[in-house]
């Protein structure tokens, strides 16, 4: 692993009666790529808005590259798409992404280049006002291109983009993360997070709930494996009695087991001999892995 | 002028018609007579001499618009005592007699005016002065200082 | 006596010097004092002249007529019927003490030098309209004449003095008149201390010349407090005019006057000069709370200030740093604005309206750009007191 | 429909409320008309007119010049602003007409206008009465000024929304309205005044003149207001000069500039694609 | 199939040198769900708009239950979630369903059912500016709730929602569509469209390039099926001779064969014998059809 | 720095520019200046005074209002507004100090005020200086005019920064800026000449009050125009209190203003949370 490029220990912050983040530990190194999941107003844009020094945690402390968010020095290191990308609509693409360009004190002339590699160079010259939504975020993505950040914080980077431009996205995130960034994705699209990430960190309520490997998740969450085995001929009564699953459309059987007692049931349903004429193994999804970590439930 | 067309007709003139600046009644004192007719306003401001009249129309102050001016005609008046009640002419058409040498009313240097021509040569010839229309009086016939002290005639 | 012509016989029987007292009671007859005699009427008896002629006339000197209630003159104004007429040879003839009622004039002092119209209650015509009154005291031709200390109401002008020199008007009490003190074609006289209330015009001096006009005071009068017309070298001095309805002094073709120590309040307009007005010297005057304080069209600067001492003026909020009495900068009564609106009175529908705030703002921010008009140089941060007589504002007493 | 209409004006109402503008605006109106009525208190005289009255007429000219400015300010935002925060396509899609947006705006900015000059002018108006004595005339002046101010609110506001549907953004709809103010307030009488100077008592000042003057609902409510109270006529010094129109043409022209306006706001707003 | 709600011919629309919408023509029946499909700045936006009549089209007609575009009557049978849905901050959540409530003509007694139903109960007294994303994009959801609208153009329903909101969103069109309503999802996330609507419509560059269900879609599309053949032992190099494929990781060979080819190579690769331990299909999925008709390429 | 500072101006520039802004500006100054000219020139065209020095004289009681007004209405959406819009946030993210954004925005801002106050006061001035002549002196006044004129803008701008970051929206930026010109234009003053009627010549009126009225950027801009130039001076209500400060006062006063009020719109925005 990398050096550690963001530092977030203890995080805490609230708003009004809200407690907004609560203790939140959370670590990025460079070239790792972390999704940040999470339920509405769990606290995601929240934490990427202390990280960028926006706004002021009321516990805890968070370093950048080693300095004080919001400092030159971690803002230098950063790239931010917001989850809202707003420009001014009287500005075309271009002299937006100039501007930013100078201020990341990055060559102007690749403006055009990155401009391109978001798909916006027949627009370039037309006024922001008349993007449409998905050209707007392509902008907002242009401009996390610019420089060379220590640690991109992506708020939704896909939300408004087409299907096109989404595997153009997480190839520039692997591009990004092979050049050394930290990258923090706060996303709900789980079945792309779920391929492209290295690690996963699931907010509720402004506590962090899990922060580790998908594999890893996996396991602690112990959430059961779904077997589905389709029986031969009228054989699925006999397996739903042998083994307590459900049946499903006539000829198959659902079962649902722990981890530590999959290989068991296998045994034991290879035992049954050709009453059982295949099984699918269906382990559990990301998607059930948020359900349980982000809404604290037990299935 | 355009506006001649629809100037009010003059009012005659009344024991109560009061001369605009001092405040007195026109009618007890002799010599011809002004009124100058405003826009808005119910009856004319007379004047109890015409000096008074063209030091009105010299001054820059307007109170309203002017509708109508007359004068007194004196070739039609009884004497200068009695100027006459209805004998009213219109300013712009009058023949004035300046640099008389005789009082009006109040007693200052008066300006005299005329419907006729030949009236005012007349009296410019008994009393001496010249004759000018309306627009050519000059700013000292009737702004300048007075001196009470200068004889002045009284015409008959 | 009691008797009609009962006076009459009495004086055919007095010698010069004598003094007729007369007893309690109201005399129909018309008195004529032909000799130096003094008619008494000890405040009881009442003169009435039946409706014809003046009740009393005087043509001897030193006669005095005093104490007497004088009732019923005739109304003939060509023969000016009056109660007491002091004719051509009455020289300091005496009018003392009487009480006048509803005569067509009160005192006629006709011809007479240096008579002595004192103290007398005169109370004009209130049945016909002014026009048809007559004056209260009547000057003509008497100079010399001093009026002092009457009081005076209806009838036409309280004091009408025509032709005449060498007059003083003192402490007397106008009200419900025409006009105050009406001068027509007089020299050097003087009015002083009295009091003009309510009446048409206050103090109007006309074709007059060396005018002493001061210490009076003049309240609520309806055209103008003092007004000079064709009049010069006076000068207008202490006076007090207060919430006239039209202007407290106005100045028609008047030149070489001074005004000065006056205080002019609560007018529509402090003072007006119009037509041909010059060379008058306004200083120390206090302008106070007047609607336009000064009116004067002039395409020229008027400086109304002398020897570092102008006038005071109640709306000219200024700073006085050094603490001497005197405003640190120019007061101009009038900007560009009021020139528009006295010349053109269209604009009067603009008043109000920004944008003539915006020109007059600009005007007083920087008055370089006015085009003539007043200018007071120094003006003085406190008013000057004046020193008149006291108006009890008893109306009716 | 007045439902609906009373639907938008029950919210924007609420919005004037949270962002202060209702507040701010009876400060304002407050501050102004008491400063002005105490200050005015002083060098008046006596005119013959009582304090009430004397109050009345300043405030008539401070209304020129802050009706129209509350009421541009409340407006300039509040088509524009809405439709470049996004939120004016969803309410558009709404069965709610534009004329009814219209109107619940316009009916609740002119609550919250007619109340702050209620206040204001109420309470400098009390002020002047309890300091100067009032007459039945002085209060009705007082109460027409009041009704008039709101109608000369009304039609800034209108025009405000015109403004705010033509410019296209909040920020250019505060430009316009800045620029709109000057010329109705300042300029259009400042031209007016020129002309009349130039013209010299010609045919311009005798007939074209009180016309285009009351034309311009700024002066139309000034006319109304000071030719209707001999009191405040006199105390304006404008006695005499406002007979120069019929009676009917200020109240005329200060009537009909709200629906006009309202008509070309509306206009502007049906043109414009949020 | 019941009665025609939405009724598109020909529409086009064209902003400065844009041709935004070219001869588009799509019909929305009554409880259908149609997702409408296309790359950024393809037109999805501007027809939604077109539709409400806030958008006055170049060409072509519409008609929303027979009526026109942003007439009253159409307006009252639609309703609509714009792409970025902006309230004013200063109002509650609330406040501004009661307001729409009001607008909908719906009884004001179920806005806090509304609320509940999009998880806002709790912050439903708080100001819209301390929302979230996702809770504003929720508070959107809550206003197309409202009044039975024959017709629902929903623009990217579930951009900012959280992976749990997303299935809500979904049930919620499901029933919408069975109550008899006609919605119309703009949208990116194919996978969740794929199994959710009746029919896809996509835009390319302003034209309508694709219009019918999944299967007939997949069927004119004519792409190639994917045969991953497990080779046994080490004949995978006889499998690439035999069958032309492409040889994936040693063991296996891929073989892509359009529709009309896919019997015959199976039975070509049955008669090869045991030297195929396994054969797995992959038919086209929706994102292979995306980039189809989407892009116009050819795979 | 200077080139981060450069790239925000450039940018602001360009929105400027979009928003029509530069075009409303320069319009306004140029209508009002050119107005106040013309309107100026008719009755004092007798006086025989050089139009152009009366024109300066007029103009600059113009631009106490006017340059306050549009640098506030410049300023007043540029930071809240984009706040509001959310671009702020983004902004913020790049490496470069709010103090840097602040100074951009001036910047532009100013070029704009400057350009159009040149532009305004120019036309106007030439119109005069065609019309009645020119001399050094005036000519130099009307340099002057400009240059304090963009001065007193400048602070203006600052403080609407200050607002704007205050505010939190920009609807109530914009009703504080209205707020602050209020007093500093006129209220400021108002106040202060009511101290000193009250004081009627004491020490407050003698010690402080000529330095409270130099404390007021407006009021410094007036000093320091008319004690520059004789022929005004002596003929202002202000000269007495100008001459009784020291020359340098008022000319310090303006230019510390637009330095403190950018601090002060600097530490307000530091506080700022987009
Ligand atoms: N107001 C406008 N003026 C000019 N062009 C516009 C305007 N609005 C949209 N466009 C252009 O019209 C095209 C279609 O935009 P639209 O918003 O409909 O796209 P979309 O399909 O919704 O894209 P996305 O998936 O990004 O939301 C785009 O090229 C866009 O730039
Ligand atoms: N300015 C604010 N004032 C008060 N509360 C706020 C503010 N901004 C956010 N919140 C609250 O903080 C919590 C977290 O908000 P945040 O935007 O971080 O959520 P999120 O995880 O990004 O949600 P989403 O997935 O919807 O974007 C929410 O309950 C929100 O209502
Ligand atoms: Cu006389
Ligand atoms: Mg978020
Ligand atoms: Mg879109």
């Amino acid at each position: 692993m990398g050096e550690i490029v963001l530092n977030i220990e203890n995080a805490g912050k609230s708003r009004a009666a809200l407690q907004v983040l609560d203790g939140v530990s959370l670590n990025a190194a460079t070239g790792q790529r972390i999704a940040l999941l999470g339920h509405n107003g769990a606290g995601k844009s929240t934490l990427m808005k202390a990280v960028l020094g926006l706004t002021p945690l009321s516990a805890g402390r968070i370093s950048v590259a080693g300095s004080a968010p919001g400092s030159a020095a971690a803002r230098a290191a950063t790239a931010y798409l917001p989850e809202a990308v707003a420009f001014h609509k009287s500005l075309t693409g271009r002299e937006q992404l100039t501007l930013f360009a100078r201020l990341a004190d990055c060559p102007v002339a690749q403006v055009a280049g990155y401009l391109d590699r978001v798909g916006l160079s027949e627009a370039a010259d037309r006024r922001i006002g008349t993007y449409s939504k998905g050209m707007r975020q392509r902008l907002g993505l242009a401009q996390v291109l610019l420089g060379r950040p220590k640690l991109a914080l992506l708020d939704e980077p896909t939300s408004g983009l087409d299907p096109i431009s989404r595997h153009e996205l997480y190839a520039i995130i692997d591009e990004m993360a092979e050049l050394g960034t930290a990258v923090l994705i706060a996303s709900h699209t789980l079945t792309e997070v779920e391929a492209r990430t290295d690690r996963i960190a699931i907010l509720r309520a402004g506590r962090l709930v899990a922060d580790d490997t998908l594999e890893n998740l996996t396991l602690r969450a112990g959430l059961p494996t779904r077997l589905r085995i389709r029986a031969n001929g009228d054989a699925a009564g006999r397996i739903v009695d042998a083994t307590g699953g459900t049946r499903v459309n006539g000829m198959s059987v659902d079962l649902l087991c722990a981890p530590e007692r999959k290989m068991t049931e296998l045994r034991r349903l290879s035992a049954m001999g050709d009453v059982v004429a295949d099984i699918e193994m269906h382990p559990p999804r990301l998607e059930d892995l948020y359900r349980h970590y982000s809404t604290g439930e037990n299935h | 002028r355009e506006e001649l067309a629809e100037a009010p007709p003059p009012s005659p003139m009344t024991d109560e018609a009061l001369s605009f600046f001092c405040q007195m009644n026109i009618s007890e004192h002799a010599g011809p007579k002004g009124q100058i007719h405003l826009k808005g306003m119910p009856g004319p401001i007379f004047f109890a001499q015409v000096r008074d009249l063209v030091a009105y129309l010299k001054s820059p102050e307007r109170d309203a618009e002017i509708t109508a001016i007359y004068v007194s005609d004196m070739g039609a008046a009884q004497n200068w005592r009695e100027v006459g009640h209805e004998n009213w002419i219109s300013a712009e058409s009058a023949h004035f007699v300046i640099d008389a040498g005789v009082a009006g009313g109040m007693g200052a240097p008066e300006i005299v005016p005329f419907a006729n021509a030949g009236a005012a040569q007349d009296f410019a010839a008994r009393y001496g002065g010249s004759i000018v229309a309306l627009s050519a009086i000059p700013d000292a016939a009737a702004l300048a200082p007075v001196d009470l002290d200068t004889p002045l005639e009284d015409p008959a | 006596p009691l008797r009609d012509g009962a006076i009459a016989e009495t004086l055919d029987l007095a010698a010069p010097g004598d003094t007729l007292r007369l007893r309690p009671g109201t005399y129909v007859e018309k008195t004529l004092l032909d000799k130096s005699v003094t008619l008494d009427g000890g405040g009881v008896a009442t003169l009435d002249g039946g409706g014809q002629g003046s009740v009393v006339t005087i043509t001897a000197p030193n006669a005095v007529v005093q104490g007497l209630t004088i009732v019923g003159s005739g109304s003939d104004h060509e023969s000016i019927d009056s109660g007491v007429q002091l004719l051509k040879g009455a020289t300091g003839a005496v009018v003392r003490d009487n009480h006048l009622i509803g005569n067509l004039y009160g005192v006629d002092i006709h011809g007479a030098h240096d008579a002595l119209v004192i103290d007398n209650r005169i109370d004009g015509r209130q049945d016909r309209r002014m026009n048809d009154r007559g004056n209260g005291i009547y000057v003509w031709n008497a100079p010399g004449a001093q009026v002092t200390g009457n009081d005076v109401r209806w009838g036409r002008d309280g004091i009408f003095v025509n032709s005449s020199k060498r007059n003083l008007f003192s402490d007397n009490r106008f009200r419900d008149l025409r006009f105050a003190v009406h001068y027509m074609y007089v020299n050097n006289s003087e009015v002083s201390g009295n009091i003009s209330i309510g009446n048409d015009l206050g103090y109007a001096v006309m074709f007059s010349k060396r005018v002493r006009v001061t210490g009076n005071l003049s309240v609520n009068d309806r055209e103008h407090g003092i007004m000079l017309n064709y009049t010069n070298s006076s000068e207008i001095t202490g006076n007090s005019v207060q919430n006239g309805e039209n202007r407290c002094a106005f100045l028609y073709n008047s030149n070489k006057n001074t005004f000065s120590g006056n205080r002019f309040q609560g007018c529509e307009i402090g003072i007006h000069f119009t037509a041909g007005s010059a060379d008058n010297q306004i200083t120390g005057n206090a302008f106070i709370a007047n609607r336009t304080q000064v009116k004067y069209v002039s395409t020229r600067w008027d400086e109304w200030s002398m020897d570092g001492v102008g006038n005071h003026w109640s709306d000219f909020a200024a700073y006085d740093v050094d603490g001497n009495g005197i405003a640190d900068t120019a007061y101009r009564p009038n900007d560009v604005m009021d020139q528009v609106l006295w010349t053109q009175p269209a604009a009067k529908l603009l008043l109000g309206s920004p944008a003539v705030q915006l020109v007059r703002w600009s005007q007083a921010a920087f008055p370089a750009l006015l085009p003539g008009g007043v200018m007071d140089s120094f003006p003085l941060m406190q008013p000057a007191p004046v020193s008149v007589p006291e108006f009890g504002g008893d109306l009716d007493g | 429909m007045i439902r609906r209409i009373l639907a938008v004006a029950m919210i924007e109402a609420t919005i004037t409320r949270r962002n202060r503008w209702l507040l701010m605006a009876t400060v304002i109106m407050v501050l102004f008309a008491v400063a002005l009525t105490l200050a005015g208190s002083a060098p008046t005289g006596t005119l013959g007119v009582n304090m009430l009255t004397v109050s009345v007429a300043s405030m008539t000219t401070l209304s020129v010049y802050l009706a129209p400015l509350l009421a541009l300010m409340m407006a300039f935002d509040s088509i524009a602003g809405e439709a470049e925060r996004g939120g004016l396509g969803l309410l558009l899609s709404y069965p709610v007409s534009r004329a009814e947006i219209l109107l619940g705006k316009f009916v609740a900015h002119l609550s919250a206008l007619a109340f702050a000059m209620i206040v204001g002018f109420g309470v400098a108006g009390g002020l002047a009465a309890v300091q100067g004595g009032v007459d039945a005339a002085s209060l009705v002046a007082l109460v027409r000024l009041i009704l008039t101010s709101i109608l000369l609110g009304a039609a800034f506001l209108a025009l405000g929304y015109m403004l705010s549907a033509l410019a296209g953004s909040a920020t250019g709809a505060a430009g316009l309205s800045a620029g709109l103010w000057m010329v109705f307030v300042v300029l259009y009488d400042l031209g007016l005044l020129g002309a009349v100077v130039f013209d010299a008592g010609g045919w311009f000042t005798q007939t074209l003149f009180p016309w285009a003057l009351a034309a311009n609902p700024a002066d139309a409510f000034r006319l109304w207001n000071v030719a209707a109270s001999d009191g405040v006529a006199m105390a304006t010094g404008l006695s005499g000069a406002a007979s120069a129109l019929p009676d009917w043409v200020a109240p005329t022209s200060l009537l009909l500039w709200p629906v006009l306006a309202l008509l070309l706001a509306r206009y502007f707003f049906e043109r414009l694609e949020p």
